[in-house]
């Protein structure tokens, strides 16, 4: 059966008088894609932040792998399997993408003490690192400085980044933003061999890929939710078509 | 081995082979400046490495030499032994209440904040009798180790202050290799990013200020064994000014940087403070070291390190294999 | 401490916290809007003091005026210097990392510091206070408030007002205010960010300068008087948040009776009290009173 | 022709330990500000030494003196590296500084470690002739505390009862305003309030108003340079010149009358020089020095001068041999100097015995008022020579 690794109860987060998520109340499953679509301004964005623990909420809860964690900090959540990617690329240009990739799962074993360490000289944290590169399709370009990659490469390793942390639910904001068709063919391949271990939340806008590889679609209006369903559900549903499907043609 | 092991090599084997060459003034003065050097890296720490621009480095200085005179026994010499760690460990015990409050603000906000405390410590040193007040306090006597380390002794405080350097220097070294400096260099450019990564930084942070904080006061403690004397000075924001410019001249984000901007900076005073090459000028040193230092910010974006890659830009025309990356915003 | 004394003290700390905004006011403008740390911000304030100094003999021998044409002769010299200095200085730095400014401006004041020395010697030089404004007033029974302090009051709300105005009020305030939040979208708006940095600078630098020749007939004039000044600016600035003026203004206000009253009533601690008010304030408020416009 | 040489080769290696001797030069290293604050004042300390030593033909004790020189920036964290500068690097014979107690007290250190001859120009602190006095350290300036204490003995002979002191919160500062408070106290009066400020805050609106409300019969103060000058001008247009005396040590006055202006008309200081001695030794060294720098001396000039002149002696004393430290220390220690203070022997501590002089301002001038305290000797606290 179906197993739920992400819940979000009830997410409210009030910017002044401003509400930029109204009352979202979802769940991630594991092997699913859920897609969260809606114009700009919706409050997505908002949203993954509010699950990753970027932000706090004003109200409401998120649960993860069955335990509330609201009050937990964001590095908290992340190391009991929150990942996330960000709309911007936020790689670290100077250090090339085995680097990249070894910092990110350093954060699964710190060992900040040990000082007289060679970073590069510890094996699990490298193993986990190549080995999320491969599943992004980078094993070739290890040795290339990240600034040097190409846009579409980018996003891999942001990607092979957010695997690289060992976890459950990905929360992927926008990974498809400002790709070519190659690119994003070669992104949607990669999202579709990585789903069945994990549960995903996708923010899009490119309507063709999120019907193509959505399992789940939620559409959000002004910070709250109008529809839900499988992707058929809501390509029928009369009020995603009007406040966001018909704008779009 | 790479071009920057060779320098570094080169350097200290400079430094080792110096004493035979130089006069006893020579000496004394690259004692000075390697102080200074030691002083540089542990902004470097903080700066360079931790993205922390902190503006109050020489609180941490003064502290470790204030502490190395007023923690030593009158009239007779303290144990290096506990004398040094005591120094150290008051300069990171600061470091890390400093660190602990700071380091909720960011950026320009950080900057004033590190500053504010350094001046405190400044003002509590200058306004009250605890230790001497404006004029000053003596260390009278200097400390020693058992009876074969005199610390009086121009060559054996040399020997002793660099060997202090080359440890700071691997101890940096290593610590930029290790899982902790990747986490730092990670903070440095994009700190959000690590966090969401499962980084909690906030302890990475203030580990990485109280460690450059108590190299500081190791730095302190060498000099205020090497003059025998410390003054309200030692802490003034001049001092942790001229500590951010060395690690900038030199280039920020590298070890090497630190070092060779605490040698750059104060040859450069030497040079033009020196009459015999500038005559009557030299009393008007400013503003050949101000027009110096101009220049180099207008020439050298990337500091002295950059010096070699970029004339080997402008002969080959070859990128640099790898740039610095930029240094967190400083802006609001 | 009676009533009277009190207020005394009150008007003193006003009028303390007025010349320090005047001075924090130009350091605000340059350091929110282009992100520059301009650590030579005392030296300009350095040289409008002896500007008023040096310059008054000439412009009395040239245009035959006295105080007032000094500052005006003198603000424009200053626009032009700020002008210049931007573009000699600054113009090439934006693209580069802040601390290469810190570095940059630290030279400048050493260069302005030595220039000073040779130009106009180590002496301590004083200004007079222009004749029509060196009436006193009575107040309380054996003290006298010198009308020159409450010329300078005047000056300091001016200026408040002025930037408020051109803030609020105009195209160019407009501009500015876009310029500090999105550099960007300013430029694809068609306006020439550069020249608009260059404005900003150069009105950076006549304020300073401007509060120098001002304050210059009651703080007279003398050689470091400008980094004295710097750091308790920069406290200002960022106690006020980066930015903005009101901010400066409530800054400038708050430091100037925590100044007064602490030398009266806690004279022990009173060099360090501002430094613990600053933390105190950052500690609560990370981002100062008011984030920048 | 070969015969000549060999002779002349013969008579120069047999006279050169000789020619040596006679002819090699003694080094003095000048410390002194020659930037920031107090850059003025170096240049006129310099000025005076090198006047005394081109009056003896550019020699002291039959050897021509060369001159090294350092900036030490009246930065004492720099001041032990500057001092080694001179003693390590140019081999100094006679160390000659400074203006900033801080540096100077940094310099008494090192000569008493080094065992080099240090002559304080001008720095007051206590402790340089107090506990940190040694053989080789004199002054031909002052102490701290005589000023001082000789403008206590005035104040109080004045019937004044109740005294507010005001300075900066330093050393020099609390030194003086002891010193004051020693003399006046003793005399019966009392000192009711003592106000500071930081160093180097020059805001005095709010202390000024502190006087005016506790109302004293006077004011003692001791500032200094740019402090001074602003110091002076906001206490008379604070009004309060016409209603409490102000009193001060000399240093409020000097150097600083351009500046000041009228402000500073008929104000009361106390010092060890004053601008018209009139003495036939005062008028001679004002014209030569005017000569000389196209300037008028100052209580600065008249500090190196005598500096020089204190190194005259020594070095007379033993024909320019150094190497005979204990004859040159006695020798300037018996010396009656010949100043244009006046003449003035040195102390059991090495600080002068002189007369403090009451000097007024009139016109731009430290007219001399009459002498405030005969031969005063500073106490010389914690010295143990």
């Amino acid at each position: 059966m179906s197993e739920v690794l992400l819940r979000g109860h009830e997410l409210t987060r009030r910017w002044g008088g401003l509400v930029a998520v109204d009352r979202v109340s979802l769940e991630l499953e594991r092997g699913q894609v859920h897609a969260v679509i809606g114009t700009n301004g919706a409050g997505k964005s908002t949203l993954i932040n509010l699950l990753s623990g970027e932000l706090p909420p004003s109200s409401g809860t998120v649960e993860l792998l069955g335990r509330d964690v609201s009050a937990w900090p964001q590095p908290r959540r992340a190391r009991a399997g929150l990942g996330r990617s960000y709309q911007r690329n936020t790689v670290y240009p100077s250090f090339t993408v085995q680097e990249n990739c070894r910092l990110a799962a350093q954060a699964r074993h710190q060992r900040p003490w040990a000082w007289w360490r060679d970073a590069t000289a510890c094996e699990d944290t490298r193993a986990a690192a190549h080995d999320a590169a491969a599943r992004a399709g980078l094993t070739d370009w290890l040795q290339v400085q990240a600034g040097l990659l190409s846009h579409g490469q980018k996003r891999q390793l942001e990607i092979a980044m957010c695997l690289a942390t060992g976890p459950q639910v990905l929360l992927l904001d926008e990974p498809l933003a400002g790709m070519g068709a190659e690119e994003t063919e070669r992104m949607l391949g990669l999202l579709a061999a990585v789903k069945a271990e994990h549960a995903i939340l996708l923010v899009e806008h490119d309507m063709d890929a999120v019907f193509r590889i959505a399992d789940r679609i939620t559409v959000m209006v002004n910070g709250a939710v109008i529809a839900s369903g499988s992707p058929t559900e809501v390509r029928e549903n009369a009020d995603v078509q009007v406040a966001y499907l018909g704008e779009h043609g | 081995m790479s071009m920057k092991t060779i320098f570094v090599f080169t350097c200290f084997a400079a430094l080792v082979l110096w004493p035979l060459s130089a006069g006893s003034y020579g000496i004394d003065l690259v004692t000075k400046i390697m102080i200074y050097a030691i002083l540089a890296l542990s902004l470097e720490l903080a700066v360079g490495t931790t993205g922390l621009v902190c503006f109050g480095q020489a609180g941490f200085f003064g502290i470790g030499a204030y502490a190395a005179v007023l923690l030593s026994p009158q009239g007779e010499a303290a144990a290096l032994w506990w004398l040094l760690p005591a120094c150290v460990v008051a300069a990171g015990l600061y470091a890390m209440v400093v660190g602990a409050l700071s380091l909720r603000t960011k950026g320009v906000y950080f900057i004033m904040v590190t500053l504010a405390f350094a001046q405190m410590a400044y003002y509590v040193v200058h306004d009250t009798s605890l230790g001497g007040g404006t004029d000053g306090i003596y260390l009278t006597m200097k400390p020693v180790l058992g009876d074969w380390l005199d610390l009086d002794k121009p060559l054996v405080m040399y020997a002793f202050t660099l060997l202090g350097l080359m440890l700071a220097f691997a101890f940096l070294s290593l610590l930029l290799r290790s899982p902790f400096g990747r986490a730092l260099a990670g903070i440095r450019v994009n700190e959000q990013r690590m966090r969401a990564t499962g980084f909690s930084t906030y302890p990475y942070k203030l580990a990485a200020f109280t460690l450059s904080g108590a190299m500081a006061g190791f730095a302190g403690f060498l000099f205020a064994v090497k003059d025998g004397f410390v003054n309200p000075e030692l802490m003034s924001w001049h001092q942790s000014g001229a500590v951010l410019v060395m690690i900038i001249l030199g280039g920020l984000g590298h070890l090497r940087g630190a070092l060779i901007g605490a040698f750059a900076f104060a040859l450069l005073q030497e040079l033009f403070q020196n009459e015999a090459v500038f005559g009557a000028f030299a009393k008007h040193w400013h503003l050949g070291l101000g027009l110096t230092i101009i220049a180099s910010v207008a020439l050298l974006p990337r500091g002295l390190v950059g010096v070699l890659g970029q004339l080997r830009e402008r002969l080959v025309g070859r990128p640099m294999r790898r740039g610095a990356a930029p240094i967190a915003e400083v802006r609001p | 401490m009676d009533l009277a004394t009190f207020l005394i003290q009150c008007l003193n700390s006003l009028q303390y916290g007025l010349l320090l905004f005047l001075v924090a006011s130009g350091l605000t403008l340059i350091f929110g809007i282009m992100g520059v740390i301009n650590l030579a911000h005392g030296s300009f304030y350095m040289i409008g003091a002896y500007m008023a100094f040096a310059l008054a003999p000439i412009v009395a021998a040239t245009f035959g005026g006295g105080f007032f044409s000094t500052l005006l002769v003198g603000t424009v010299l200053a626009v032009l210097m700020g002008y210049l200095l931007e573009w000699a200085f600054f113009s090439f730095l934006y693209e580069r990392e802040h601390l290469q400014q810190v570095l940059m401006t630290y030279g400048l004041i050493l260069v302005f510091e030595e220039l000073r020395s040779v130009l106009v010697g180590n002496e301590v030089h004083g200004v007079q206070v222009p004749a029509i404004l060196s009436a006193t007033l009575p107040l309380g029974e054996v003290m006298t408030y010198p009308v020159y302090r409450l010329f300078v009051s005047g000056v300091c709300l001016a200026l408040a007002a002025g930037m408020w105005f051109v803030f609020t009020r105009t195209r160019l305030g407009m501009m500015i205010r876009a310029g500090s939040t999105n550099r960007e979208m300013v430029q694809s708006l068609g306006i020439d960010i550069k020249f608009l940095y260059r404005v900003v600078f150069a009105a950076g630098v006549a304020i300073a300068v401007l509060a120098g020749m001002v304050a210059a007939p009651v703080s007279s004039v003398y050689p470091g008087m400008g980094n004295q000044m710097l750091i308790v600016c920069f406290v200002i600035v960022v106690i006020g948040g980066i930015g903005s003026i009101r901010g400066a203004l409530l800054a400038a206000l708050l430091i100037g009776a925590v100044d007064t009253f602490g030398k009266v009533l806690l004279p022990s601690a009173a060099g360090v009290l501002v430094y613990v008010l600053m933390a105190l304030i950052l500690l609560w408020r990370p981002d100062g009173f008011f984030k920048a416009a | 022709m070969m015969k000549m040489k060999r002779i002349a080769l013969a008579v120069a290696l047999l006279s050169l330990p000789l020619f040596a001797q006679a002819q090699s030069k003694v080094k003095v290293g000048l410390m002194l500000p020659y930037s920031g604050t107090f850059a003025a004042l170096g240049a006129a300390i310099e000025n005076g030494f090198r006047l005394y030593v081109a009056e003896q033909g550019g020699k002291l004790g039959g050897r021509e003196v060369e001159f090294f020189k350092v900036d030490d920036e009246s930065d004492p964290s720099k001041a032990t590296d500057n001092v080694n500068k001179l003693i390590k690097r140019d081999n100094v014979d006679i160390l000659v500084g400074t203006v900033h107690s801080g540096v100077a007290m940094a310099m008494a250190r090192v000569a008493k470690d080094s065992g080099a001859v240090l002559i304080v120009p001008n720095a007051g602190a206590d402790g340089v002739t107090g506990a940190m006095c040694a053989p080789n350290i004199f002054r031909s300036s002052f102490s701290n505390w005589q000023p001082g204490y000789a403008m206590g003995e005035v104040v109080a002979k004045k019937g004044h009862k109740k005294v507010v002191t005001i300075t900066w919160k330093y050393a020099a500062g609390d030194e003086s305003v002891r010193g004051f408070k020693e003399a006046f106290e003793k005399a019966g009066g009392q000192v009711v309030k003592e106000l500071s400020l930081p160093f180097p805050n020059v805001e005095f609106q709010a202390l000024l108003t502190e006087i005016a409300a506790s109302k004293p019969d006077a004011v003692y103060t001791f500032f200094a340079g740019g402090g001074a000058v602003k110091f002076v001008k906001d206490y008379a247009s604070a009004g309060l010149k016409k209603t409490i005396p102000l009193y001060g040590a000399g240093f409020l006055t000097d150097g600083t009358l351009e500046a000041q202006g009228a402000d500073a008309e008929g104000l009361l200081t106390t010092l060890h020089y004053a601008d018209s001695l009139g003495t036939p030794r005062d008028n001679a060294f004002r014209l030569s020095y005017a000569k000389s720098y196209k300037l008028q001396p100052d209580v600065y000039a008249v500090q190196g001068y005598d500096a020089a002149q204190m190194l005259g002696v020594g070095l007379a004393a033993v024909k320019g041999d150094l190497g005979k430290k204990a004859e040159f220390v006695s020798a300037i220690e018996k010396a009656k100097i010949d100043s244009p203070r006046g003449t003035f022997m040195l102390g059991k501590s090495h600080n002068p015995v002189q007369d403090i002089y009451l000097r007024q301002v009139t016109g731009k001038e430290n007219k001399l008022a009459g002498i405030a305290s005969k031969a005063l000797a500073d106490p010389g606290r914690g010295c143990k020579l």
